[in-house]
């Protein structure tokens, strides 16, 4: 999305400080213009939800990379390239009939940025923060998805360097997918946790 | 400390609206990119550590926290960094520039990352199953104890590893302590509803409750 | 609800930086005298509650309400009645215009006040002594249970007598429980420092604790 | 104090809002201007803290009126003509040498209006409201007041009707002060108790 104050607004307050700092920064040497260029497009294009959709797809395919990645998704996550900064430190929790799970940081915004990218902006809003320890159900009927009350709903809260993957359940009906169809349905919200049932589209239904 | 990050439970705060997930880019600003990007490189000169930044961000106001935009609050965060530290006074900048990094090596420093488990030779004082109640201890400094969880017992869902300790971490001393998994019931956090609430705790959050 | 309002051992707000007391007036600007006589005269008409003007004013985002000052968060309040409840609308104004007091009788009013207290035949379930629980009860809507004494052990200080009881006031309905000094130690809210925290709560927000 | 901002700046828009608030209820007939400047005149000329004062140094000096105060602090009160709104239901804490009380109201800013008039800005800050209840100490110390470690803090946190006036230890050497002379020495903030020790003053010391 292309910021719509660019060219119709005063520049706001962080934008004037943040030009200063970058400039007073690169001036003293400190740091580099193209590595900044580099910071961004590394996550604006290449680290993003894509890479937790292949995990998630290849969990669904090989029942020895989903045994790997329960005793060590850090590992097998890491097989795939996935590795690094704020991803240190993996762990999958798996949706069943019974279990629902969902991801928050209700002290910053923790998020596993190997296999998601950069957290949405809700991700990092102080009600969802609030809301998803208290009010899961709420969190979820608000995001359009309604959790069976029997449903067993677990809230993993990031207060460490521990970093959450929800590996949603696979739709029925796609036994004939490939694993590369089977990533396409994958979307970020649902290895957040906040959708739960994963739609299939496409030629195949 | 109970300052205007620690959200968990807080009332009030309005609907989340989010961006459907389709139409939402990962910028919204393009300073937003630049805040972002300064943030991490000025990381990289190894000056501050990452319970420090924390600190930094939740020590603000709680309505300037709450007012501000994720990246403002990173930008604030920095800003306070740079000032406590002095680091852009001239006879630290000289020490610095030689840290500055480039372009080349953004691909590695990212995919190293830094990992925060520790060589130990003791063992946990806790095992999966135990029941334990969460230390009641309202610090006034860093600490990643949630104000929600304090007081509340639960018990044992696993044991995370040997973690770098946020609480001493944040004042500059990199000491370990087991990590883990505490389930706390709803009903138990909330005196309401069903889910469970799994929180990452360190050992000397955590007390032994005998089992009732 | 936990709001913004509910600042007990909330860190983080700086400094007190109280006036001194031989130099401070009791207002601070003209228009606080005028949204302070207009939140009193208001009230006169009796078309809410204590409970209910305070929840209107705490129901405010987090921010807004630490942002505000006092007098904002009562200009504010009062704006939010008046909406809620339509009272500016023609036909409203009509009944209430009956309702405006005149300066002869504001004497009268405010040395009269308005008393909390109810009859009752029920005697108190607790006594001075009684260890008891605060009810980890985090209700959404309005409640005079602060967040830091949830789930909290303490003692009973004193009966207070049988009075309106907030939660339901709120919601329009007056009725009556008893009223509790309730005695509650810093180590068991703080886990720190040795004095003692004494909150007024009604029989509904305690449990009974058996002595140890 | 008067208003520095009321000739040199634009008006805020708290003052924008009250005056449009206001002129709408009046033109409505909705309220009396001569009813709220009534109300003014009650809280900023006639009720403030020298009724507390007044009663404190009775307590001082009649040993029976401190026994009703103890009893029946709003009847006491009430006997004084200090009767009404947010003083319906007192309630008299004692300062000894063993013993300080501090008041506070965490959730709003409720305060004895009957006894004190109306509350101090810093009584309703949020510095204040937050660490009354968990660093009595330190609040105390802001206010200059260095209370022994020995000595036991009550702090009453006025989450219902209940008001709470603070009778300060009356100070020693102020045994042939008149009740009206003891009156001068109580301070607003020893009766809420950020303050400890009264200083006399005055040609009797």
């Amino acid at each position: 999305m292309s910021d719509p104050h660019d060219h119709t607004t005063p520049p706001s307050d962080a934008e004037l400080r943040t030009k200063a700092l970058e400039t007073l920064l690169i001036e003293k040497g400190l740091v580099n213009s193209q590595a900044l260029n580099a910071l961004i497009d590394t996550y604006e294009n290449k680290v993003g939800p894509r890479n937790g959709a292949t995990v998630v797809a290849k969990a669904w395919c090989d029942s020895n990379y989903l045994d790997w990645l329960r005793s060590d998704a850090t590992g097998a996550i890491g097989s795939l390239g996935f590795t690094g900064r704020q991803g240190e430190h993996m762990k999958i929790v798996e949706n069943t009939d019974s279990i629902h799970n969902l991801v928050v940081c209700t002290l910053c915004s923790c998020y596993p940025w190997t296999v998601l990218g950069l957290p949405p902006v809700w991700y990092k809003s102080a009600p969802y923060r609030a809301r998803a320890v208290s009010d899961p159900r709420g969190v979820l009927a608000e995001f359009g998805a309604i959790v069976a009350e029997k449903t067993n709903i677990r809230v993993w809260d990031s207060t460490a360097e521990m970093r959450y993957l929800v590996i949603p359940q696979r739709p029925v009906g796609t036994e004939n997918f490939s694993q590369t169809e089977l990533a396409n349905l994958v979307t970020r919200n649902s290895m957040i946790g906040v959708e739960r049932d994963l739609q299939v589209t496409g030629d195949k239904t | 400390m109970n300052g205007g990050h620690d959200l968990g439970g807080v009332d009030g705060l309005g609907p989340i609206n989010p961006e459907p997930e389709a139409l939402e880019s990962v910028f919204h600003h393009e300073w937003e990119k630049r805040a972002f990007a300064l943030t991490l490189a000025c990381g990289f000169w190894g000056q501050w550590n990452l319970d420090e930044s924390r600190h930094a961000r939740e020590r603000q106001h709680p309505a300037d926290y709450l007012k501000n935009t994720y990246y403002e609050n990173w930008l604030q965060g920095l800003e306070t960094l740079l000032a406590e530290k002095r680091l852009l006074e001239d006879e630290n900048i000289q020490k610095l520039s030689s840290k500055c990094i480039s372009a080349d090596s953004v691909g590695d420093i990212l995919s190293r990352g830094g990992p925060v488990n520790m060589p130990t030779d003791t063992t946990p004082a806790f095992h999966p199953g135990d029941d334990v109640k969460v230390m009641n201890n309202h610090i006034t400094g860093h600490t990643r104890v949630p104000r929600y969880c304090a007081g509340r017992i639960g018990f044992i869902e696993a044991v995370q590893g040997f973690h770098v300790f946020p609480d001493a971490n944040a004042l500059g001393q990199r000491t370990g302590q087991y990590l883990y998994s505490v389930r706390i019931s709803a009903q138990e956090l909330w005196g309401r509803d069903s889910h469970s609430v799994y929180v990452d705790l360190w050992q000397p959050h955590l007390t032994s409750v005998r089992k009732s």
